[in-house]
């Protein structure tokens, strides 16, 4: 299977990138994770089966697989996991990889997380109005269909027209361009 | 940096039988620490480790069963109650009080047994030289 | 001082025809005071009883009880020798069933001379003057609070005087043991000056203290180097008290906690690993 | 100690230390220490030829002490002690120098690894020079045995016992011994019926004439060592004259106070305040549950008192106090069962209709509450759809990370039985199916014939929130079948949880009673776990059956006989010898301090009150040094491990760690 | 802990200012009641949600612990978070940073950037209603009560997040929501889904997802017989309430339950108004429901067949 440049093989670098992520090796195949996700119906693969694949070596399927653009990130797998796996932040870490390395599945909401992100990074706060429409520009058909939500939530007051901003922007924007410049190094 | 010289004193029941466990594992650690084997961890007096150090120990390792599984019962209470005492008077004489080692090692625990060394050997070699108070 | 003379003198004269004998200090012929026995025939002795400079009376009651075993006694004793009877008793080495205790209350000047922090009795059934507040003791405090570095500075430049002349040993009242370690080739290298590991010395005997030191100070006192060495005993005192809540010589009940199994929570204060 | 002379031998163990340390170079080394007169390197030291050698050198070389540098003194000092014997030597003068386990084993370089070990040679050489030689005690052994725990190990074990003609008092918690075998309807893999099979051996272990029962009793207290034990038992007042009792049982039909029995019912069956276990009870006496009882909590009923045909109801009854002496014990004190309440998504407790594995074994049992009817917990419904779940609380870092054993093969009887007693369809949830041992794999190929419905994954959860069609009013399994990588959601009627097993509530606190020790999970710990399963290191103390991990029927019934089988050798032995590596007090220095006395585990420490001197009692010492520590003027000497053996075989580690840094050595090949 | 000095540091969260304004409404409300100050931290930014991690974990972990840090500055031990996610994510940094050498070096290196710093463990994070329950006590709670919510019978939703992972609080069957809402006299249905999963952002990405996780929810809830649905998380309220007509649309369903806060619940308690309590923003009215308070509750129906022949229930 192929390396990357450091020799480290795709386990080792999955769980290298993932906070307690060395006890991925010790997944008893037991299916408790796939078994209480809320959304494994949906998924292509459960996790078990990517942890597997992950052992495997199977780099371009796990990371074009659609489970962890699924994950909603309620952390029943990591509880109940019975090696004290932490399964969700091992998604979390795939997801990275896949938008690292530029193509992921089609499933991925790469365009909402960016859209949010993107406010965030802009005015330090998040701004549902506009990560939403911003969103909708991609996907014009959840704006159709969510549109009639989104001036409900304007009239009841719950949707503020205009983003918040932080004060000292300057500072959180030098903290995150270091962080990027860290996580940078890292992929080295 | 000169490798650091270390005096063990290990109880027969537990430690002991954790550093065999370790060895039968296969686990490698640095070949600082000397072990001397004692019946119970209570009967290490201070001044035997005071004496190691005397001698020229670098760093002392006092390691005995977990409280509540000493092989006679509460030996090692008596451990828990002195050493304590000890590091402390370490550290009013102005040694450091990470010279001596107290822990606590069950028979299994062989990778704990291992990685104990290989900690306390790294501390001790971070540590300046040992100056001339008892040496 | 002057009316705790009298006071002490009053209460001996009183106690005498019921003990076999009072424990005290007397002022020779020289102006030298030591330790003396008044006894009852010898009640006008009393004129030449004194107070002060103190003296271990302690160590002398256990001789003396040895000696008599079945004899009444009574002691003069201050806080601090209160502390240390009551330890010895702990070990056996004084029977407090046959002892009558005299507290004698330091005055300010004493308390600070000795940097007490219980300048007064609590156990004793008779007492002379009044009781004061402790004394902060700032030289220990000023010497924790030094570095490291400055610690062992600190020791490498007093222990340079020491003489090993065991003056500190010979004085404690709760250095009792018939044979001592401090002599012992295996542990202390004997014989050559200057001490050749001077903490050797110090650091054993300062083990032997804990929860044993009763903060009297004698050994500094007695010091030809001067040597501040009740520092580590008091420092020691502390850590013992937070570990394993232990005074020495406050309550007479409490065995010693290094004769004691671990009880619930001790563990956790004694920073060992869990 | 000009007079020593010692021989070392430097052990090659094959390659397990040659292939790291230079033998022959620690060998030629070892010659130049202090007193060495010859220093020899071998293949083997512990085989004939190798311990021919030594016992040839001290006959014809005069050694007066030995040094084997090989591998750990917990393997082979008894070998070498005994060759040290053979030759005339006494044992105590030879020393060993661990240079496998602690040093080829464990280091990576060659040259560090053959300094290491001469550097342990001369610890040992330094050391050897100030032993001095001892002389065991022996002393007889009691032959009576104790017996703790009458569960099917503890039953076997002193049946053995009681057979070869020597006493045993078996002790045991409840009203009636029996275990939990004693509550299990069918037993796997030959589905014989428990009682059918238990309750002959319950019988006999009463009425043998070598056997004394103490039931509802506990031991307080353990003194003495192997052979001569102390025990004090408490007998708790049952409130029945035993001898005056018939086990007529009108008491427990008149009694009016309805319990839950959460022990031998599992909590799904009632008993009275007043109770005989179970029919088969042994012995055949009922216990009034003082908790429980109107009497005790009113002071008026007394039902019992009045229907009792021989007046055997004795409300001042009070506990008894017996000491007895034994040479030997035996523990068999068996397991609990994993309390499924503390993995909340499965249900139990709060779903009615999930059941443990304890309450089902009940349900089955011809004389339980249901008399042997599968049914729901409202009694009557039979369930049409049964899931097993496997590995609750077990293989599971949240809760017991290792595997209990015996649910595998549980839970196909469990899946067998519910076929036969209701046709329902019945689905089990496993990880690994562990079927080892003799027939079991023949009795899973029986039940996945009888179409049971096998789902590899772990169970996530078990609920009552129906999300589709078909699901109302069920008990949902939701699970990944791992086999098909989908999630499924199974509706049932009943859900039985194979829980794991654990060790009793109390397990530590008997092992420091007993003087043993408990491994992480707090199973007792054995001697060796493969080579010395039964005994303990406490001599004289044996484990037995569940106490000493999780075991089914046929191990436990086999580890009862062999602690049977050590405990007889004992005896058969008639003497032991005891630790002489024993304290003694220099009573010229003593200063009667009494700090030692508390500081013994043992209270072997007496005070003289005449002499006013501590005093070592030797049979009672164990040799583990605490008063040494403990003594300030270092009055007590603990034999074979003195301050001067410490602190010269400290200093001979020491020096030679010097030379080395002074100067690098040399290995001349 | 500060139980006693009731001053807290107040991390509100982006959603507070916006689709939960009356979540922070009912908060000061009852804060004011109860005299418990939470000082918000000045010029604190988004915690990045589920999102921002997805992108870039050093920026991620970064961004949250700029406002650990700004707490700490402020010389605040407690920082509250209302909101789950909020509460996760700085509880989660905060343990990483004390747990991975590594993290914690990265993320000062990136806080240095700014001028900070943060000392991993110096800041204690908790949500609110720990506070509400922990700190203040049912005891205080129940003093200040004067409608009790007789009457009313109440759904606890938890959500995942305050109990997952890494929580003092069982994860699968908490029940200090419980016995708050018990103790403001409403009636606490049994509600096995208390701790699923809301569907959280999927209600942007995959709708069917979604809206199938809201409709488990809101099905156990209406068949336990709920009036309402009380939550403690914003994203929770959102999702439950704000597209019950969607999830009503898409499965031919009829519900209609009311999603409060926690706060709201204590604030009617307490005898407050809606207005002050912000009740009336939510898309699910919740008129109805309240109408319920002070009416006799019918006999609750046991339908289980207890008869004599019933075995025992362990007892939990």
């Amino acid at each position: 299977m192929p390396d990357n440049g450091a020799g480290k093989s795709f386990y080792e670098r999955v769980a290298a990138a993932t906070p307690g992520g060395d006890v991925l090796m010790k997944c008893l195949q037991c299916g408790t994770c796939g078994g209480s996700c809320p959304s494994g119906a949906d998924m292509d693969s459960t996790p078990r089966q990517l942890f597997a694949m992950i052992s495997a070596g199977m780099e371009d399927e796990v990371l074009s697989s659609n489970t962890p653009w699924y994950c909603v990130s309620c952390y029943y797998c990591t509880v109940r996991c019975p090696q004290e796996i932490p399964i969700t932040m091992i998604m979390y870490t795939l997801k990275r990889m896949a938008l690292a390395r530029g193509h992921y599945h089609k499933d991925a909401h790469i365009n909402w997380s960016k859209s949010f992100t993107n406010f965030v990074e802009l005015n330090g706060r998040s701004f549902e109005l506009g990560a939403m429409t911003l969103f909708g520009l991609h996907n014009p058909f959840a704006i159709v269909k969510q549109g009639g939500l989104g001036v409900q939530m304007i009239t009841k007051g719950r949707m503020p027209p205009v983003p918040e901003r932080i004060r000292n922007m300057p500072q959180l924007t030098a903290i995150l361009n270091e962080a990027k410049r860290i996580a940078e190094e890292e992929e080295v | 940096m000169v490798e650091p010289k270390i005096i063990g004193f290990l109880c027969n029941w537990c430690s002991y039988r954790g550093a065999d466990t370790a060895g039968m594992a296969r686990m490698k650690y640095p070949p600082n620490v000397k072990i001397i084997r004692v019946p119970c961890s209570g009967r290490i007096s201070p001044e035997l480790v005071l004496r190691s150090f005397r001698e020229g120990a670098d760093g002392v390792m006092v390691l005995g069963c977990h409280i509540g599984d000493c092989h006679y019962g509460t030996g090692n209470h008596r451990t828990a109650k002195r050493m304590p005492v000890l590091k402390k008077l370490l550290e009013y004489n102005g040694i450091e009080p990470e010279r001596l080692c107290v822990d606590w090692v069950s028979a299994a625990e062989g990778e704990k047994f291992a990685t104990l060394i290989r900690e306390f050997t790294e501390t001790i070699k971070a540590l300046p030289p040992f100056v001339e108070v008892i040496k | 001082m002057t009316d705790r003379l009298p006071a002490l003198q009053e209460v001996i004269g009183k106690l005498l025809p019921d003990v076999d004998g009072v424990l005290g200090l007397k002022v020779g012929p020289a102006g030298i005071v030591s330790p003396h026995l008044f006894v009852k025939d010898l009640a006008d002795e009393l004129a030449s009883l004194a107070i002060w400079p103190k003296e271990p009376l302690p160590g002398t009651l256990k001789i003396i009880q040895k000696a008599h075993p079945d004899a009444k006694l009574a002691i003069v004793c201050r806080g601090c020798e209160e502390r240390g009877i009551v330890e010895m008793a702990k070990h056996y080495q004084i029977d407090l069933a046959n002892v009558t205790l005299i507290g004698l209350q330091c005055t300010q000047e004493e308390a600070e001379f000795c940097r007490c922090a219980k300048p007064f009795t609590v156990h004793a059934q008779t007492t002379i003057g009044t009781p004061i507040a402790g004394v902060p003791d700032t030289l220990t405090d000023e010497f924790a609070a030094l570095s490291r570095e400055e610690k062992l500075a600190f020791w490498k430049e007093e222990f340079l005087h020491c003489i090993k002349c065991y003056g500190c040993r010979n004085i404690c009242p709760q250095c009792f043991c018939n044979v001592c370690t401090l002599e012992d080739e295996t542990w202390v290298e004997t014989g050559r000056l200057p001490m050749p590991q001077p903490a050797m010395y110090h650091l054993i005997r300062s083990m032997h203290m804990t929860a044993k030191c009763v903060a009297c100070r004698e050994c500094e006192e007695t010091c030809p180097a001067g040597i501040p060495m009740a520092i580590q005993f008091r420092l020691i005192a502390r850590d013992v008290k937070e570990m394993f809540n232990y005074e020495t010589g406050a309550e007479i009940d409490q065995p010693p906690p290094q004769l004691l199994v671990l009880e619930e929570g001790e563990y956790e204060r004694t920073g060992l690993p869990h | 100690m000009s007079e020593a002379r010692i021989g070392v031998y430097v052990c090659h163990c094959g390659s397990n230390i040659a292939g790291t340390v230079d033998v022959a170079a620690v060998a030629k080394w070892a010659e130049d220490l202090p007193n060495v007169v010859v220093s020899r390197d071998y293949k083997f030291m512990c085989s004939s030829p190798g311990q021919e050698m030594i016992e040839t050198d001290i006959k014809e070389l005069g050694l007066t002490r030995v040094v084997v540098a090989s591998c750990s003194p917990h393997l082979h000092e008894p070998t070498f002690r005994g060759a040290c014997s053979r030759a005339g030597l006494n044992p105590y003068l030879f020393e060993m120098a661990n240079i496998r386990e602690q040093d080829s084993w464990v280091t990576t370089d060659q040259v560090e690894a053959t300094k290491k070990a001469m550097s342990l040679v001369a610890a040992a050489v330094s050391r050897v020079a100030y032993q001095q030689p001892l002389e065991s005690l022996f002393v007889p052994i009691d032959p009576n045995v104790l017996v703790v725990g009458g569960g099917v190990a503890g039953i076997q074990a002193t049946l053995e016992i009681a057979d070869s003609g020597r006493h045993v008092y078996l002790v045991e918690r409840e009203p009636s011994i029996g275990g939990h075998m004693a509550q299990l309807d069918k037993t796997f893999p030959t589905l014989d019926c428990s009682a059918c099979i238990l309750t002959p051996k319950m019988t006999n272990a009463a009425n043998h004439q070598n056997v004394t029962l103490f039931t509802w009793s506990e031991v307080e207290k353990v003194e003495g060592y192997v052979g001569n034990f102390t025990v004090t038992i408490r007998k708790r007042a049952r409130y029945i004259d035993e001898p005056l009792c018939t086990g007529c049982g009108v008491c427990q039909e008149k009694c009016p106070k309805k319990v839950i029995d959460d022990v031998f019912e599992a909590g799904i069956g009632y008993r009275k305040a007043v109770y005989i276990p179970f029919p088969q009870a042994v012995p055949n006496t009922p216990v009034i549950d003082r908790d429980n009882c109107i009497f005790f909590e009113k002071g008026t009923c007394k039902a019992c008192e009045k229907f009792c045909p021989t007046g055997a109801i004795k409300f001042d009854q009070e506990d008894e106090i017996i000491t007895l002496k034994v040479g030997n014990i035996i523990l068999a004190t068996g397991y609990d069962l994993f309390d499924a309440r503390r993995i909340p998504q499965y249900g139990y407790g709060r779903l009615e209709n999930v059941f443990s594995s304890l309450e089902f074994e009940r349900l089955t049992n011809a004389a339980g509450p249901t008399l042997g009817r599968v049914v729901l917990r409202d009694g009557v419904t039979v369930p049409k759809s049964v899931g097993i779940i496997h590995c609750v609380g077990s293989r599971d870092k949240n809760y017991n990370n290792y595997c209990s054993s015996i649910c595998c093969m549980q839970s196909l009887k469990f899946a067998h039985m519910v076929k036969e007693r209701t046709g329902a369809e019945v689905y089990e949830f496993y990880i690994d199916i562990r079927t080892p041992a003799k027939a079991y794999d023949e009795f899973y190929q029986k039940v996945l014939g009888e179409g049971t419905h096998f789902i590899r994954g772990r169970v996530a959860e078990v609920t009552d929130a129906a999300r589709q069609p078909g699901e109302e009013g069920k008990l949902i399994i939701q699970a990944e079948d791992t086999l098909i990588g989908k999630q499924r959601r199974i509706p049932v009627d009943m859900v039985i949880l194979s829980s794991g097993l654990e060790a009793r509530a109390d397990a530590k606190e008997v092992a420091i009673k007993f003087g043993i020790s408990c491994s992480a999970d707090e199973w007792f710990i054995e001697k060796h776990p493969k080579l010395d399963p039964v005994a303990t290191m406490t001599d004289g103390v044996f484990v037995a059956g569940a106490c000493q991990g999780p075991k089914d029927i046929p191990a436990s019934v086999a580890q009862g006989s062999a602690a049977a089988a050590r405990v007889m050798s004992l005896i058969g032995q008639g003497e032991v010898e005891i630790e002489a590596a024993t304290a003694i007090v220099n009573e010229e220095t003593c200063v009667g301090c009494q700090e030692c006395i508390p500081s013994c585990p043992y209270g072997s420490i007496e005070f003289l009150e005449d002499k006013k001197k501590a005093h070592i009692i030797e049979a009672l010492c164990k040799g583990c040094g605490t008063c040494v520590g403990t003594c300030l003027s270092k009055s007590i000497t603990l034999r074979h491990f003195t301050d001067e053996q410490l602190v010269n075989e400290m200093i001979g580690a020491m020096q030679s760690m010097k030379l080395f840094e002074a100067q690098d050595l040399v290995i001349v090949e | 802990m500060s139980q006693s000095t009731g001053h807290y540091g107040f991390y509100p969260g982006c959603s507070m200012g916006a689709t939960a304004r009356s979540y922070l409404q009912s908060t000061e409300a009852i804060c004011k009641a109860l005299g418990l100050t939470l000082k918000e931290v000045d010029d604190w930014n988004c915690c990045g949600a589920s999102e921002y991690i997805s992108m870039n974990s050093v920026a991620a972990y970064s961004l949250i612990a700029r406002n650990l840090s700004l707490a700490a500055q402020e010389g605040h031990t407690d920082l509250v978070a209302p909101c789950n996610m909020c509460f996760l994510n700085l509880h989660k940094v905060d343990g990483y940073m004390e747990k991975y050498p590594k993290i914690n070096q990265q993320v000062g290196r990136a806080l240095a950037a700014g001028g900070l710093s943060y000392k991993a463990g110096s800041v204690h994070v908790r949500h609110l209603l720990d506070i509400v329950v922990e700190d203040v006590g049912i005891d205080a709670v129940t003093a200040k009560i004067t409608r009790p919510l007789k009457g009313l019978r109440v759904a606890p939703y938890y959500g995942c997040l305050l109990t997952r992972p890494d929580s003092r609080y069982s994860p699968e069957y908490p029940t200090h929501l419980d016995d708050l809402l018990e103790a403001l006299g409403a009636t606490v249905v049994e509600f096995p889904l208390k701790t699923q999963c809301c569907g959280g952002h999927m209600t942007q990405i995959k709708e069917a997802t979604a809206y199938d996780m809201i409709r488990r929810i809101l099905q156990n809830a209406a068949e336990d017989q709920a009036d309402a649905i009380v939550t403690i998380c914003p994203m929770c309220q959102l999702n439950l309430d704000a597209f019950q007509p969607q999830v009503n649309g898409m499965f031919k369903t009829k519900f209609h339950l009311p999603v409060l806060y926690f706060t709201q619940m204590m604030g009617v308690a307490f005898g407050l108004s809606n207005k002050e309590l912000g009740i009336g923003s939510e898309i699910t009215s919740s008129k109805t429901a309240f109408r319920k308070i002070g009416q006799e509750e019918p006999e609750e129906q046991k339908s289980l067949k207890r008869d004599k022949n019933a075995l025992p229930m362990p007892r939990l």
